[in-house]
């Protein structure tokens, strides 16, 4: 009998087959709905900012991870994909190529890679990029064309570029509502922004049902848990109710502030980043409440009509602590008697 | 104990020299101290009025309460600065304090405006001192015109800095208030128009850049008004046009 | 051949704002344009080369206990008059750099130089070692503001006295809009952390050769 | 039958059991030659007291304990004592076995018969499980006397019997416990007798029901049956008395702190064997499976025997067989040769196709989360995985450590199952530990 050789390896020697490129891509088959929304009412130019950061994202990406010695072939592992991905979702429709270049720039160079790479960074790569370019461009990140639907879609063929920059801008609903609540209120239906074929507003933040369709497609995959999303949310809702209450004339309803903005996509897909959010249950309710605190702040009072990206980087901050503070107890350790 | 002496001393030594080196310091560079903030004013002055070499001074109060100084040119027109504190009534500027001086002649028809200080954001709210938007306020009187920024008000005359309303806004009412201030009270306190044997026709020259700066602004704005506004098909098109951006 | 030594260290070697990462509250609050950073590094190179020499000269009577407030008064009597001379004969720029002259006083390359090198080397030493970290400093400063006016305002400011100003324009900014985060405070960070990135870059590239 | 019970935490992978939970336990025929190691248990080795030449009967004794916490080691055939000398064991490393050549005989030697195990005093029956030689048959192998014992000052309420076999693939208790429940249950009463505990329990995954049935009818109401949830680690010693009695045992602590002793089914089998038939611990059931071997089966196989041999008397290696792995293969060892002895705690021989081989490539962690929730102790693989990784260990304090509670981590596997990024975290643990160790004895 010959001897065999077997190979060696450390237990356990089975895997329940997840992985990290697996996840990501999930995620971002999970924002789907949203762009093929946003394409329905934005047209071709949707389709041109969201190929563009998810392009860029991927090349500095590859560029990065070259620079530092790497595989460059770990730039498709799907988490450069999905920051360019997301990245996209949240610019304007109108916004300039050169822009979204410098987002993608910022987002995956910047915020990321300069950091060590996917697992390391502190600030959600995707907002950080958004932030920048909202700051540094602060006049086409607050353009907003109006939706036009699948006609107009067809018209853009072929001349997309010229027709984009004499699109018809208009205000986003929680801008109007910063100016003056009183005359814009009555105006703006709650099923509009439910569905988002008619409200200016970022490629993916106009239509709520698609955003949660692929919120719940995450919960049930167990991709993410309940706890950022449902907590930012209800803090969201609980605050919006008690002003609605106290100054219905100025303050909008609570589900005005649920379904308008970016508060579902940013409780749903970017507070929940795994590398930025706390791990424990009790710190990702804390942070959850954070989030939804310092969102419907900035809204009510603050400078900035929306409120959620700044929001979740500030929070971001905590992450840290929050780990720290929050981690429950080990097995058992209840049982043990403490001498004191 | 000799220490401490020696230390006492040292210290009271540097301290008197360097005392000393101050006091000559600021006798030296005093007068020209107070020449440039003079001089500040009066440079802004002469960008509105270029031949308004030797403007008669008055001090003046403004609605606030505080001193102005009123530079009373030739032809009657007057140049005063006036910031966004000077008047009630002026919404708060984005961050800081804006001063202006603003030139009006005796019918009351703004001259023209310089920024002389703000802490507007750069490239926003910083636009206010760029010709683009003062030059817009030239020839505008209290009666003609609606003295608002036009996305508070359609029918505004003013063209807004994008992304800047608030700035815009401010400037605006700032010129708003201060042809009010000339109106009731400025003209008695600067007493009767002078009547100047050489004073005829003044004709003002306007630099030829800036000639054309207002050319081109008046082209954009109309070519503006096309695109931003559409007529509105619905309730709901109304509100979006009204609102921010 | 010593004295070339203290006077070129500020320049790369020592950089007081890339190397010892000092006076980091001028490089970063007023560089919004070139010449404001050039401005506040000759303010502060005069500072330094002055305090360097009364320092170097006057060190030896000082007793150990009182160096460090006599040197303050020393500094703050020699900011004050760049002060008041920069306020009459150069308005425009003391209004862009406003309180950060006085915030020279506590910049501390003055203070690190007059503790470290000043009180410990001769005169001429002492103003060698003062010019050239006031010029390191200086030119870092222009550099942050060149990148940071050319990026968030497309301008190029170099020269800027009553009514002389020599601006290049670098680009319109109707055709293409700056990324005015450059010229707000987080791009002051951006800016500075990526030319230090780019210094030790270029040193790893030497030190491989 | 009440409702299923379990633990908060671990994982579900697939269980594969239906490949060999079906078929009858076959006896293996007398392998020709046997290496017994001296260390087959937790604790001290045994000394030899055989030498070269010697001949030992089948059930003699050839290693004395070496300490309070060892056990005794026995023939398990009759023969001639070939060599004694450190020899390739199944957990890594040379160990000191005792290697006899089969006369073919199996000549046992005189078994001293009880017929009623209960008129013994407890100190007797101790003494002949210490004879017996008989280990904890999980495959964690303490020495069953020393568990029996335990210290005066506590008051031990459960006796558990572990039938979760929450390992995927092996089936030998799943079989033991279908083909003989009556020794099980007679074991457990004797440990009952021993112990002066009246509340037993053993606890059974739900998918082993014909087990369920078999045991309930033969417990009665001498014990209660708790069916568990089928999850893995479900047969981790303190996850069973957490889903049975409620009580979790403290970090660092043992179970009898709770006041209860778990023994697996196959101890309690053996116990009874030793005690009423006095046969000591020779042989075991070992499930021989996985899709890399051609006829999977559960086989009755002497201690000592060579797995190689096993694996030939079950139909030998499919042509892609590529992994082999002493265990189940969340907690079992993967070996490089096969020429390794079955000892009391092989409980199964695991072999895997090529295909089925993991990658051990890896790659940063992205703070998923997915190993605190598949954690059975809620502890921090996330962080530990990482600290160690970069280093950091050496930085952690003892008071540290304490907090993290490193050394109660059992090394279940669940963390590295459920790794999107496929981080070997058992791994950092296991170097972690050892680390620890080293520092300790320093």
């Amino acid at each position: 009998m010959e001897t065999r050789t077997f190979k060696v390896s450390y237990s356990p020697h089975i895997h329940n087959g997840s992985s990290t490129s697996k996840l990501m891509w999930n995620v971002t088959l999970a924002l789907l709905p949203a762009a093929v929304i946003s394409v329905y009412a934005f047209g071709l130019n949707s389709v041109r900012v969201l190929f563009l950061s998810t392009f860029f994202a991927i090349f500095f990406e590859a560029l990065a991870l070259l620079m530092r010695n790497r595989n460059w072939k770990q730039c498709f592992d799907g988490s450069a994909a999905l920051t360019g991905f997301l990245l996209g979702l949240t610019l304007p429709p109108g916004v300039s190529n050169g822009i979204i270049i410098l987002g993608s720039f910022v987002a995956i160079i910047v915020a990321k890679q300069v950091f060590g790479g996917l697992g390391s960074n502190p600030f959600n790569p995707a907002l950080t990029g958004r932030v920048f370019l909202l700051i540094a461009f602060p006049v086409p990140m607050t353009t907003w064309p109006l939706p036009r639907g699948i006609e107009q879609a067809k018209q853009f063929m072929g001349l997309a570029t010229t027709k984009v920059t004499d699109a018809v801008t208009a205000a986003t609903p929680l801008a109007a509502i910063k100016e003056h609540a009183e005359k814009a209120l009555p105006n703006i239906s709650t099923s509009d922004l439910f569905f988002g074929l008619h409200t200016p507003g970022s490629i993916g933040e106009i239509s709520a049902i698609a955003l949660l369709v692929g919120g719940i497609y995450l919960l049930v995959r167990k991709i993410i848990t309940w706890h950022i999303p449902v907590s930012a949310i209800l803090t969201v809702f609980v605050i919006a109710m008690i002003t609605h209450f106290i100054n219905p004339a100025k303050y909008p309803h609570p589900f005005f502030h649920l379904f308008a903005g970016g508060l579902i996509i940013g409780a749903f897909f970017m507070a929940t980043d795994y590398v930025t959010a706390p791990i424990w249950p009790m710190g990702k309710i804390i942070f959850g409440i954070g989030v939804g605190l310092l969102t419907i702040i900035i809204r009510l009072w603050g400078g900035y009509p929306e409120g959620i990206s700044f929001a979740i980087l500030i929070m971001n901050a905590t992450t840290p602590l929050l780990d720290k503070y929050t981690v429950p107890s080990p097995f058992g350790s209840k049982t043990m008697r403490r001498p004191s | 104990m000799k220490n401490v002496i020696h230390m006492i001393l040292t210290l009271s030594i540097i301290s008197a020299l360097a005392a000393a080196a101050l006091a000559i310091g600021n006798r030296a560079t005093k007068d020209a101290i107070a020449a440039q903030a003079k001089l500040k004013a009066a440079r802004a002055v002469l960008k509105i009025y270029p031949n308004c070499k030797k403007p008669e001074e008055k001090q003046i109060k403004t609605p606030s309460g505080e001193t102005i100084t009123a530079y009373i040119c030739p032809g009657n027109r007057v140049g005063f600065t006036f910031s966004s504190k000077s008047a009630k009534g002026i919404p708060r500027p984005y961050s800081g304090l804006i001063k202006m001086m603003i030139g009006i002649d005796k019918s009351g028809t703004v001259n023209g405006v310089q920024i002389i200080e703000q802490s507007e954001t750069p490239g926003l709210g910083a636009k206010i001192a760029e010709p683009s938007f003062v030059n817009q306020f030239v020839g505008i009187t209290l009666e003609k015109g609606n003295l608002k920024v036009k996305k508070d008000d359609p029918s505004g005359m003013i063209d807004g800095i994008s992304g800047a309303t608030i700035s815009s806004r401010a400037v605006t009412s700032m010129v708003k208030k201060a042809l009010e201030f000339y109106k009731t009270s400025l003209i008695s306190q600067i007493g009767p128009p002078k009547k100047l044997s050489s004073e005829k026709k003044e004709i003002i020259k306007v630099p030829g850049k800036i000639k054309k700066d207002i050319r081109n602004i008046i082209k954009q704005n109309k070519r503006k008004r096309k695109q931003r506004y559409p007529v509105p098909d619905s309730a709901k098109d109304q509100m979006i046009k009204e609102g921010v951006r | 051949m010593r004295a070339f030594k203290e006077f070129s260290k500020g320049f790369w070697r020592e950089n007081p704002s890339l190397v010892l990462l000092l006076g980091m509250c001028p490089t970063l609050a007023v560089t919004t344009s070139a010449f404001n950073g050039l401005g506040m590094g000759l303010a502060t190179t005069a500072v330094l080369i002055g305090s360097n020499i009364i320092i170097s000269l006057i060190a030896g009577f000082i007793p150990k206990k009182v160096r460090i407030p006599a040197y303050i008064v020393v500094i703050a009597t020699l900011v004050t008059l760049v002060d008041m001379f920069m306020a009459a004969y150069s308005p425009d720029l003391h209004s862009a750099l406003g309180l950060f002259i006085p915030l020279i006083v506590v910049n501390c390359i003055i203070l690190g130089r007059a503790e470290a090198f000043a009180s410990r080397n001769n005169v001429i030493y002492s103003f060698l070692d003062g010019i050239g970290m006031g010029i390191g400093f200086a030119v870092t400063l222009f550099i942050v503001g060149s990148v940071r006016e050319v990026l968030g305002n497309g301008t190029l400011t170099v020269f800027q006295y009553k009514e002389t100003i020599i601006q290049y324009v670098i680009y319109h900014k109707e055709a293409v809009s700056p990324a005015l985060v450059f010229i707000l405070a987080p791009g002051a960070f951006i800016t500075l952390g990526f030319l230090l990135a780019l210094k030790n870059y270029i040193d790893n590239l030497l030190k491989a050769k | 039958m009440s409702q299923t019970r379990t633990f908060s935490g671990g994982i579900h992978p697939a269980y594969n059991k239906d490949l060999t939970s079906g078929f009858e336990t076959v006896k293996m025929p007398l392998p020709a030659k046997v290496t017994i190691p001296v260390s087959q248990h937790i604790g001290a080795p045994a000394n030899p007291i055989v030498k070269k030449g010697d001949v030992v009967k089948t059930g003699q004794i050839i290693a004395e304990p070496g300490g309070f916490i060892s056990s005794t080691i026995h023939s398990s055939i009759s023969g001639k004592v070939l060599t004694v000398q450190p020899e390739e064991h199944p957990m890594g490393q040379k160990v000191m076995a005792i290697t006899i050549e089969s006369d073919g005989e199996d000549s046992w030697i005189d078994l001293e018969t009880v017929s009623d195990p209960f008129s013994k005093s407890p100190d007797e029956l101790k003494e002949i499980i210490k004879k017996a030689g008989i280990v904890g048959m999980g495959g964690a192998t303490f020495p069953s006397q020393v568990k029996i014992s335990p210290p005066a000052d506590k008051k031990i309420e459960y006796i558990i019997l572990n039938g979760a076999e929450c390992e995927p693939y092996l089936t030998a208790d799943h079989r033991l416990m279908v083909e003989d429940p009556e020794s099980i249950v007679k074991g457990l009463e004797i440990i009952s007798h021993i112990t002066g505990v009246k509340k037993l329990y053993i606890g059974i995954e739900v998918n082993k029901q014909d087990a369920i049935k078999k045991i309930e009818k033969v417990l009665g109401t001498n014990g209660t049956i708790v069916p568990l949830e089928v999850k893995y680690p479900q047969g981790a010693e303190k996850q069973l008395i957490k889903a049975i009695t409620g009580r979790e045992v403290p970090p660092k602590h043992l179970p009898m702190e709770v006041g209860a002793i778990v023994f697996n089914v196959a101890t309690a089998a053996a116990i009874k064997n030793a005690v009423c038939e006095g046969k000591p611990l020779i042989e075991r059931i070992v499930t021989v499976t996985g899709h890399g071997v051609s006829k999977p089966g559960n086989f009755m196989v002497r201690v000592g025997t060579m797995v190689s041999e096993v694996v030939e008397f079950s139909g030998g290696y499919t042509e892609d067989a590529a992994q082999l792995i002493m265990g189940g293969p969340m907690m079992g060892r993967s070996v490089a040769s096969d020429s390794i002895p079955v000892i009391k705690g092989s409980g199964g021989i695991l072999v895997l196709p090529e295909k089925e081989v993991l990658t051990d490539s890896w790659g940063p962690c992205i703070r998923c989360g997915m190993c605190l929730r598949a954690c059975p102790n809620q502890q921090n693989p996330q962080l530990l995985g990482n600290l160690i990784e970069k280093g950091l260990f050496s930085r952690i304090s003892e008071e540290k450590l304490e907090e993290l509670v490193l050394d109660d981590c059992f090394e279940c596997g669940s963390c590295t199952f459920v790794c999107p990024a496929n981080r070997p975290i058992v791994q950092f643990f296991h170097m972690a530990k050892a680390y620890f160790r080293s520092q300790k004895r320093k």
